[in-house]
Formats: structure tokens, C-alpha cells, sequence
């Protein structure tokens, strides 16, 4: 199912999200041998971090509840995976950054650009970094117009995502901000609360973080309302996140606005196979409507 | 996640403990539990036995985590989560090759064959006497082969060391290897030319144990040592550039 | 499971969460009957709200989405209502008050008062009315403050509890601005989102109001959560609500700090007999860990 | 939500129309859904039939939804949200009253009393002629009493007229009704000093369907008609205060 977003080719409207597999080229290599579109690299900023101790990643009967805390190598190490990526695939690969303070997000773009990733993905809005750096940039309009445009600057002809999350002052109004200021799309959204979930029986909370965002089905209608209202409020594409797990859930997302869909959670859930479950089903929908692609339907719940 | 108070603590010697929980699972031979120690962290670890209803998890103690673990009391609540991961196949005439703590998932192992019926001999080596820990277990269920780096039981040696002759006086059909990763280098050194299939049950730094955070991910294969190892077998070690070398710490650098 | 409250004794720490079952006299007293601690009514406002046309609920493999819009009978009804009950039933009833301006929340708490309610319970988060009344009260520290205030002067003796929603600037902040403002207590949570669901074949947002809160066990992490951080940072009760269908829950809630625990959606989920089950439940608990009352571990997961 | 689209329309007479789906559950008597019409409202219809996997219901134009739905055709799709609520019992030797529109969740009951070969009676009502519904099917399978306001079809009447006279007659032992709520006052009044045991399905604004908004909830019982209805019987109906009189609207504010 070709797809085109922005100035790329995809095999398929479908990504992987942010911070699943995405450590490493070997395994967002077999994501792509798996019919996903395109893959975006765990976040990373510039010096290695060793993010939050286990449990850090706890499934729930509804979602998954996680802290990794940004754990990555560093932007130096994080380039060679992409280096390494693209020697052996074709498919986009989306570098995803982020910063603890506004400059920092500038250097690690600088860095990231020496891979030419397909994309870059700004990660404004990760819940469980927010006591340390305090509020997420993402919930202060002028913080993510500072950091839109200072990446935007460094990016040059690399398309320049922000992603954003639900909470703060309204995500169709912080997508208005990152449009004004230059980016070239939205990634809606990140994780949700923070949550927590209590150990009965030990009477502790079971993250060694305490808190942490979740993911997976739990989040769907959130992420959906997120990217329908992102979309009345910019013209430039979204790649809509959250929730989705089965291929009914990914049209919903296209319906609501979105121009490629990522997933993350949903690979616990289906496995890796997941994306050729959902790229089937996206295609016997088209058939079904007699749409061409998925630009027939964009939108289309609007 | 879910809760369960330790039933039983058996200690092997200095700082090797097995500790048993009430079985709520039934896991194959090689398949591992994430280990959550309230207020600490959680790590993984093979199961080592499941026997009149209760589920055995043996430790070495080594860094910070199982160190905690070794203060541990019965009744005290520790988390459990799996089983995770593929586990061994069950073929005849094998050898089990566990070094050190390695010997913990053998033994799963061993006790599977053994109901089954099934022949295999036993290779396994560590530092010293108390960390050769089921030995009599083993001894009563198969032919066995010791070795101690001190000599204090069995050989003193590695249990490399006479490795082709055991292949060929027991007539190896099969081999099974648990234990540090050098020994993984070594045995695969010695066995590669005989074309025996072998399957290495292998450890990596871990995060979720469900295959979405990348941690576990084997260079170039792509392969997740939590769900798709942490058994792998010689096709799947194929693809594997980093058996021996640098792998990924906490952050996901290689070192 | 006696439970005492500010100045109130309770059958059960279990209290009927506002807008479930809570329009008349009749229904209140029918939870009540079945083991429920307090009731909270409907929440209303100086007149009549026909709230949004269906469908205003819609179940969704995780729990809810609603938009009822706040429909009620005006201020006057209501009241009629508590009367009534007040007169067949021992158990406390919580008068759920909103307002579309920060003084309609003094004139209805003025009518809430002549029928005596056990407590008032001042609703400035709900996320359905967003974009008719703009950004709720509930995000908006100042106004939070002022409807405290305002409330509590007329309240007289009557405890005021202030429910709010996970959004806005921080739910352990809001509750802070409360208790310096006089509130006695916290409610927390109110739905979170809003979000959206979009049938695929007709194409259209399910709720007539395209957006709507989510409830039940999606949330139940958000609002333990929410209820954990309130715990830390203020030293008024909580009412804790959100995403709560079985005794391990409640547990779960108490654990984190609410001294009441308060149930919506279970009832769709488990029927009315969901208080029966939890109150067993909670029971079982205290007795395997030999705790007289569920005081002896409230916030025990500090 | 799921929603479907309609198989058929059949058209009894002028604004009154029965709409078919693909059968996707399986209702009892007296059981309802919710029919969504998209971007419009959503609503309660009982189901009049399940047959040759088709779900029936049966809409008479009314206000601003009935209208409405009166312009769907075939090949549209509508929201179905059921099946809901708690249907009627089977009892022999029954009595159908059916009032107008009320004549659907009765044809569905006399579809199951039929297939079980249990005897019953029908005696139906309408304002005229072509709202007499199902007609021919009830007399098919039944002795039938008819009424019309306007005397188009049957007697001039409403049902109620010769009711004891038909209960004595057809030796009666159980009652069922559906239809205005001013029906089920007059039937009460006159059946309950016989002590003939009956159900009534019944109506009241409706907004979840799935018994927590409280919008149904009947005045004193606090019966919820969504989910302990829509069929009560004669000991649901003692603590009924409100039949007849004012009940709730869409605000919840009696009128
Ligand atoms: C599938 C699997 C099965 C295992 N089974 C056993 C067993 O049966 N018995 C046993 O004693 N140990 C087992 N381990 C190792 C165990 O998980 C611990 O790593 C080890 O006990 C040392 O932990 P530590 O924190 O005490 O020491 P540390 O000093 O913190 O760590 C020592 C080394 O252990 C590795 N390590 C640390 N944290 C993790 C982690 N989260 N995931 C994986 N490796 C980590 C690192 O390579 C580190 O250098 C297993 C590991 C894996 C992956
Ligand atoms: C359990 C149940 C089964 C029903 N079965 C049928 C049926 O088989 N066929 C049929 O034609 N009608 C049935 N109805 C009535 C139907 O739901 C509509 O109310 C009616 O068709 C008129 O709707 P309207 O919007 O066109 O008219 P309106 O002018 O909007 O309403 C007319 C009257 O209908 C009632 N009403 C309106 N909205 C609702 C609502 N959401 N829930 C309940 N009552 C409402 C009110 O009393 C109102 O005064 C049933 C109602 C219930 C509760
Ligand atoms: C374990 C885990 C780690 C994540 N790490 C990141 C990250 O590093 N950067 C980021 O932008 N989002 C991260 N996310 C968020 C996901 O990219 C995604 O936005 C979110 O999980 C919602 O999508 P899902 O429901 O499909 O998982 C992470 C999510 C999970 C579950
Ligand atoms: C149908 C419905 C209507 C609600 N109406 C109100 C309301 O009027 N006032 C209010 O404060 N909260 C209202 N709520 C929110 C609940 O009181 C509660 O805070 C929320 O649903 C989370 O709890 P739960 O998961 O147990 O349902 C409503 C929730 C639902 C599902
Ligand atoms: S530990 Fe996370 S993928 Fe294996
Ligand atoms: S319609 Fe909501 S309780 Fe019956």
C-alpha cells in the first residue's frame, strides 16, 4: 500500500512508534521486513542515559504502563544505528530527539542531521521525564516555538515532526504553534497521565518510577480525538499515535485526520506481525469503499 | 504484575540461594520470570525446577540486585511475571554444558528429559564445589562431568576441556549450553567443525521481557533474546555478529 | 464496613459517583440498599439542561465514553430530590453543584443548601462542556480559588469537596489551591480525555458530541495516580474516583490516600451489586492483614 | 457501536414502517435496542421480529427521529446498540393488548408464544386501519379482538372496551400489554381486582440504555426500565408511583 507523506515513498501508511525496537538497526530492519512503512529510532538526546530502574514497563489489563525514563545511548551512538539502518533498508527512518533544556534539543538535532534521517521527530511531551526537567516543553507554547523553530533551523530539507501529547493547554492549539513556527507535521500523541498502578500485597507502587505514561488500547479515543482536532486546526499532515492495535482502529486514526499511523503498544499485544495484519485489513477496507488509497478516506470523519 | 511470598529458601553455599513460590504457571525448560524486588528493580531469571507445586528460581549472588535478594526471608512478597521467552527442545542423546549459575536452567532441562525418558549427560563446570549447585540431582538422572576452576570437585579445569572427547565417547547427538558467554565462544569454537545442532540458552541486559523496548535485540539478527531466545539454536545464532563482543548496557551502548 | 468521614459516619467507604444513577430519590436509595456508603447526586446547575442528544454514552471495550452534558433538571428539582431521600434513607447524600459562570456556583450552592445536603461536591472538571464553557474551572487556578471560596462562605457548616479532573496544571497543585481556599475535601478524578470514537463505516463520530470523557478501567491508573499525589500534597480527605470495578481497585485507591472511594462506571460493568462485591471484598483484605479499618492502611503505599 | 446497514423496509401505511437487519443477536420478547441514525439522535425500538436472519423493528413517524428515519432507504446504515433490558415470561393461556405502536414487542412475543404451541388471545387497537400492524400475522396464529378510533378496521373502540367480557370468554390466566401509557392506567384498573397476573411493556426517555445515567428510573421503585424493564410485571408495577401521571423529560425534570 503505497503511501506518500511529505516528500517520501512509503511501502505502507503504517510506523513504528517512538521507543519500541527502535534501539537498534537489526531490529527496526525486521519491523520493515514486517510491511511497516517507515520506523522511528528511540528517542535520544546528547549525552547516554541510563533511564529509570526495572520495573519500568508493566502491562496492565487495558494498556501498558511505562518509565523507561528516556533511556539511550546518546546522539552519537544513537547516528550509527541510523547509519547502520539505512545501509540495509530503504524504508524512511524517522530520528526521534529530545533535550532537557531548549538548546539541548538544537545540538542534538545538529548531530542527527549528520545521519540525514528521513524525518526528525521532535519529543516534547514524554510524561515521565517530567519531574526531572519539570513540565513537559510540549504544555508551554513558547517553549515549543522556541525548540520548533530552533531544530527547524538546523534541519535544513529534513521534514521536522513535533510531537506532541494530550495534556497541557490543548493539542490543536500547541499544533497551531508548531505550524506557525515551521514544522513540517505533528506526531499526536504521546503517552497519557501519568498513571500508577499499586501492588496490593507489597502496598508499593509497582514502577520503580512510581508514575509512568500509558499506552495501548486504554488511550485510543484519546489519541483519536486528538488527531481529529489537530486536523480541523492545521494543514500540515499528522502522524497519528495511540492505541492502535487492530486495523479498525487505524482507519479510525486516517478518518480522523492522520496521514501515516504509528504504533507501539500494539506490538506486545499482535507481535511483530502486527503490521501486515493491519495493512490487510486497511486493504480490504479500501476495497470495500472502492477507494484508491488512504487519501480517499483522510479525514474523512470530519 | 502479581505478587507471591517466597515459600522456601534453600542456600547451595556462600552466596548461592534457590528460592520457591507457589507454581501459578507451567514454564518450559529455558523459558525465565522477571524477578521484581519491591523498592529495588527487577531482572530476569530461569526457572530451575517446578516440583510439588512450587516454582524454583536459583541465584548467584553478583551485583547490587541479587545481593538484595540474598537478604530475603520466606513470607517476604517478591513479584513474578511470565513466563517469558522460547524455551529448549528436547531431543535424545544431548549434552548439557552449564557453567556456573548457568546450570540453573540445565536443570530444568534435565528434569524434562528425565520424565521423559529421554538419555543426557551432564557437562557442568563453575568456580568452585558449592557453586556446582544440584550436582546430586544430576547425578542420580544422567551421566555426568565435573569441573571446578579450584579443583575442589571433579576436575579442576574448564568444561571445555576434554569436551570433543565426551562428544565422541557418549555419542553427543545434541548439544544444550547455559553459562557465561565466553564458554558460548569456546564450545561453539569446538562444535562448529562437527555440525552437531546446539542450542545456547543466553543472557542480555533487560528491560520489558515482552519485545517492545529493543534492550535484548542480538546484532545483526534482529533477534529478541526475550522472545524469541533466550534458547537459540545454531541457525538462529547464524545472524548473531555480537556472541562474545560488546552488547548493550542500560542506555543501549554497545560496551 | 463503618468508615467515618469529616463529621459523617458511613455504612461502607463506598460512595455512588456523581452522574451515575443519581437523577432521583428512587435510584439513590436503591444503591444505597445494596450496601453503597453515600450517595452523590447528578450534578446541577440554576436550570434545566436538556445535555446533548444521543447517543451521550457509549461503551467501549475499556470503559466509556460520555457526553451527557451535564443535562439536569435545574437546581430547584434537584433539591426536591435530596429532600426526598433524605426522608427514606439514613445514608449521606453529596449534592453535586456546577455553575456556567464562578457566580452561578455561589447561587446554586445557596438552593443546594436548603435541603442540607451531608456535603457539597463542587464539580469544576467536567471535560464535556469544554467548548461551551471554554477551558473548565478546574484548570484554571484563580477560578478554582474564587468558586472555593465562594462556595464554602455559603456552605456554612456543610463540608464542600472540589472534584477535579488530571488536566490543567496539575491536579496536586489544584488541590492545594483548594485547601488553602477552605475546601474540606478533594474529589478526584472526573472523566479524563475527552476523547473519540468514529464508526468506520458510516464514518462519523459515535457521540453526538463527537467528544466525550472517558470512565472506567482505562483510567484507573490516571486516577490512582491523581489520587497519590493529592495524598502527598494536601492533608484534606479524598474522595477517590476513577476507572474502580473490583475490590482490588478500591484497594488500590485507599492505598494511595482516598478516604472514600467512589464508584461509576463499575455499576454498568458489575450492576448495582458492585458495592456489595467491593464492600466483600475490602473486607477480606483487612482481615488477612488483620486491619481493623481501612484507616489502618490508607495511604500505606508511600 | 456497530453499525449495519438496513436490509429492507416494508411501509404498513402512511408513516409507519418496518425496518430490517442482518440478525446479529439473538432477543427475547420484549427485549429492545438502540438505533442510532448518524449525526442525528439515537433512540429505543423493540424488536417486533427475528426471522429468516433478519432483526425487525417497527417505527410509527412521530417526532423529530421517526421522521427522520422515515427517509432512510435500503443500503443505509444505522447504529444497533442491543439487544437490552428484560424481556417477558412465557405464559399459556395469555391475553396480547397491544396498543398502536405498542402492537411491535407484542408480535415478537406471539412469534415465541406460537413456536412453543402456547395458546394465546390477541386484542389490538390503533387509531386506524393501517396501524393495526402484523394484522393477518396475529390472526395466522390467534383469535383476534380488533379495535380502531375511527372504526376503519374491527370495532370502534379502544381495547379496553369489552376487556373483562374477552378475559371471562376466552378463559384469560395471564395478561400482557403494550401500548400508551394511558392504556396501561385504564387495563389496571380494570384487571387488577381479578387477580389475573400481567406484565406491561413500558417506555420512559432513555439515554444509556445500559442502566447508570438513571434517566428511566421509575418513581418510587427505582426500577430502571432500560435494564429491569422495559417489561415489568404486577409486582414491579406496586411501587410504581408515577404510571399515568408526570414523568421525567430529557432534563430529568418531571413534566
Ligand atoms: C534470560 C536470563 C536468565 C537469567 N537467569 C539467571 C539465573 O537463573 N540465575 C542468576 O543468578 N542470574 C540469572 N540471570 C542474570 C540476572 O538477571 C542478573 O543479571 C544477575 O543475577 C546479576 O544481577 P545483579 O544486579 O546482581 O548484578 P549487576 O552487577 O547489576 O549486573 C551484573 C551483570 O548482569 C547483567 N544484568 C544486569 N541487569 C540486567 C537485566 N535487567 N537484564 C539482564 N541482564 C542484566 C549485566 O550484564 C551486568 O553486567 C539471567 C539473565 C537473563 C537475561
Ligand atoms: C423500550 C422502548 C421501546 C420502544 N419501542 C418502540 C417501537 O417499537 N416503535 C416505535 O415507533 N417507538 C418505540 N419507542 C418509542 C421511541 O423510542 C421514540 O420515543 C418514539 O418513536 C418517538 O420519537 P421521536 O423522536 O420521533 O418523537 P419526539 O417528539 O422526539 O418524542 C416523542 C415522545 O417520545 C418519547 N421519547 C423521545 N425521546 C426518547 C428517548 N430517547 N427514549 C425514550 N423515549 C423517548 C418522549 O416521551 C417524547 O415525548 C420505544 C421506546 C422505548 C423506551
Ligand atoms: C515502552 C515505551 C517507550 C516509549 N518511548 C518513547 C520515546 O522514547 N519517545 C517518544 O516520543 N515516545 C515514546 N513512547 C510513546 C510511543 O511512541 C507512543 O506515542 C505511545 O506509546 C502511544 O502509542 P501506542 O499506544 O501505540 O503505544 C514510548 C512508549 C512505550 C510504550
Ligand atoms: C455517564 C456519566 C455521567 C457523569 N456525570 C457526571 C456529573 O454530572 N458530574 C460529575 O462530577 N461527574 C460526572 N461523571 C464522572 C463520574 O462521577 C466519575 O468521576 C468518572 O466517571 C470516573 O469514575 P468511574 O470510572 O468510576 O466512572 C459522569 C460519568 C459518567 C460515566
Ligand atoms: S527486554 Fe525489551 S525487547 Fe527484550
Ligand atoms: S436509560 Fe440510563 S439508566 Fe436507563
Amino acid at each position: 500500500m503505497k503511501t506518500n507523506f511529505l516528500n517520501l515513498q512509503l511501502n505502507s501508511p503504517l510506523v513504528l512508534a517512538s521507543g519500541i525496537l527502535g534501539l537498534t538497526a537489526s531490529s527496526m530492519k525486521r519491523v520493515v521486513d514486517n510491511s511497516c512503512g517507515a520506523v522511528t529510532t528511540k528517542s535520544f538526546n546528547l549525552e547516554a542515559r541510563k533511564g529509570h530502574p526495572n520495573p519500568s514497563i508493566v502491562p496492565f489489563e487495558h494498556g501498558l504502563l511505562n518509565a523507561v525514563g528516556l533511556s539511550n545511548p546518546g546522539a552519537e551512538e544513537a547516528i550509527k544505528e541510523i547509519e547502520r539502518f539505512k545501509q540495509v533498508s530503504d524504508a524512511p527512518v524517522f530520528a526521534s530527539i529530545f533535550g532537557r533544556t531548549i538548546d539541548e534539543y538544537g545540538k542534538v538535532a545538529e548531530i542527527a542531521v549528520k545521519a540525514k534521517p528521513h524525518l526528525i521527530e521532535v519529543n516534547v511531551s514524554c510524561p515521565n521525564v517530567r519531574s526531572e526537567f519539570g513540565t513537559p516543553f510540549g504544555d508551554v507554547p513558547e517553549d515549543t516555538a522556541a525548540i520548533t523553530r530552533l531544530v527547524k533551523q538546523v534541519a535544513g530539507d529534513i521534514p521536522v515532526s513535533i510531537k506532541l501529547g494530550p495534556h497541557g493547554p490543548g493539542i490543536a492549539r500547541m499544533a497551531k504553534v508548531c505550524e506557525e513556527n515551521g514544522a513540517d507535521a505533528i506526531t499526536a500523541i504521546n503517552t497519557v497521565g501519568p498513571g500508577m498502578l499499586i501492588d496490593i500485597n507489597v502496598q508499593k507502587p509497582v514502577l520503580s518510577n512510581k508514575t509512568g505514561g500509558v499506552s495501548g488500547p486504554a488511550i485510543l479515543p484519546i489519541a483519536v480525538k486528538s488527531v481529529y482536532e489537530v486536523y480541523k486546526n492545521v494543514s500540515i499532515p499528522i502522524i497519528g499515535t495511540g492505541g492502535v492495535t487492530h486495523w479498525q482502529d487505524a482507519v479510525q486514526m486516517i478518518l480522523a485526520g492522520a496521514s501515516l499511523v504509528s504504533l507501539g503498544t500494539a506490538v506486545y499485544y499482535e507481535g511483530i506481525d502486527v503490521f501486515n495484519k493491519i495493512n490487510m485489513g486497511i486493504q480490504t477496507y479500501l476495497e470495500k469503499f472502492g477507494y484508491e488509497s488512504i487519501e480517499d478516506f483522510r479525514g474523512g470523519a470530519h | 504484575m502479581q505478587t507471591f511470598p517466597i515459600q522456601k529458601i534453600v542456600e547451595h553455599g556462600p552466596g548461592v540461594k534457590s528460592f520457591y513460590f507457589e507454581q501459578t504457571f507451567e514454564a518450559l525448560p529455558g523459558q525465565f520470570v522477571n524477578l521484581w524486588i519491591p523498592g529495588v528493580d527487577e531482572k530476569p531469571f530461569s526457572i530451575s525446577c517446578e516440583q510439588n507445586g512450587l516454582t524454583e528460581i536459583s541465584v548467584k549472588a553478583y551485583g547490587p540486585f541479587t545481593q538484595e535478594l540474598m537478604k530475603k526471608k520466606v513470607g517476604e512478597r517478591l513479584g513474578l511475571r511470565g513466563p517469558f521467552g522460547h524455551g529448549f527442545s528436547l531431543k535424545e542423546n544431548s549434552l548439557l554444558i552449564g557453567g556456573g549459575i548457568g546450570i540453573a536452567p540445565l536443570r530444568r532441562l534435565a528434569q524434562e528429559l528425565s520424565d521423559l525418558g529421554m538419555r543426557f549427560v551432564s557437562l557442568l563446570g563453575a568456580a568452585t564445589e558449592h557453586e556446582l549447585i544440584f550436582k546430586s540431582h544430576f547425578q542420580e538422572i544422567s551421566t555426568c562431568y565435573f569441573y571446578t576452576d579450584d579443583g575442589s570437585f571433579g576436575e579442576k579445569g574448564l568444561v571445555t576441556e576434554h569436551l570433543l572427547q565426551i562428544i565422541q565417547d557418549e555419542k553427543i547427538e545434541y548439544i544444550y549450553a547455559a553459562g557465561p558467554e565466553i564458554m558460548f565462544v569456546k564450545v561453539k569454537e569446538l562444535i562448529d567443525p562437527l555440525s552437531i545442532p546446539y542450542e545456547f540458552c543466553m543472557e542480555r541486559y533487560m528491560k520489558c521481557g515482552i519485545g517492545i523496548c529493543g534492550q535484548c535485540v542480538l546484532d545483526d539478527s534482529g533477534v529478541r533474546l526475550c522472545v524469541e531466545g533466550p534458547v537459540l539454536n545454531q541457525d538462529d545464532l547464524k545472524g548473531v555478529t555480537e556472541l562474545g563482543k560488546v552488547h548493550r548496557n542500560a542506555t543501549g551502548r554497545r560496551e
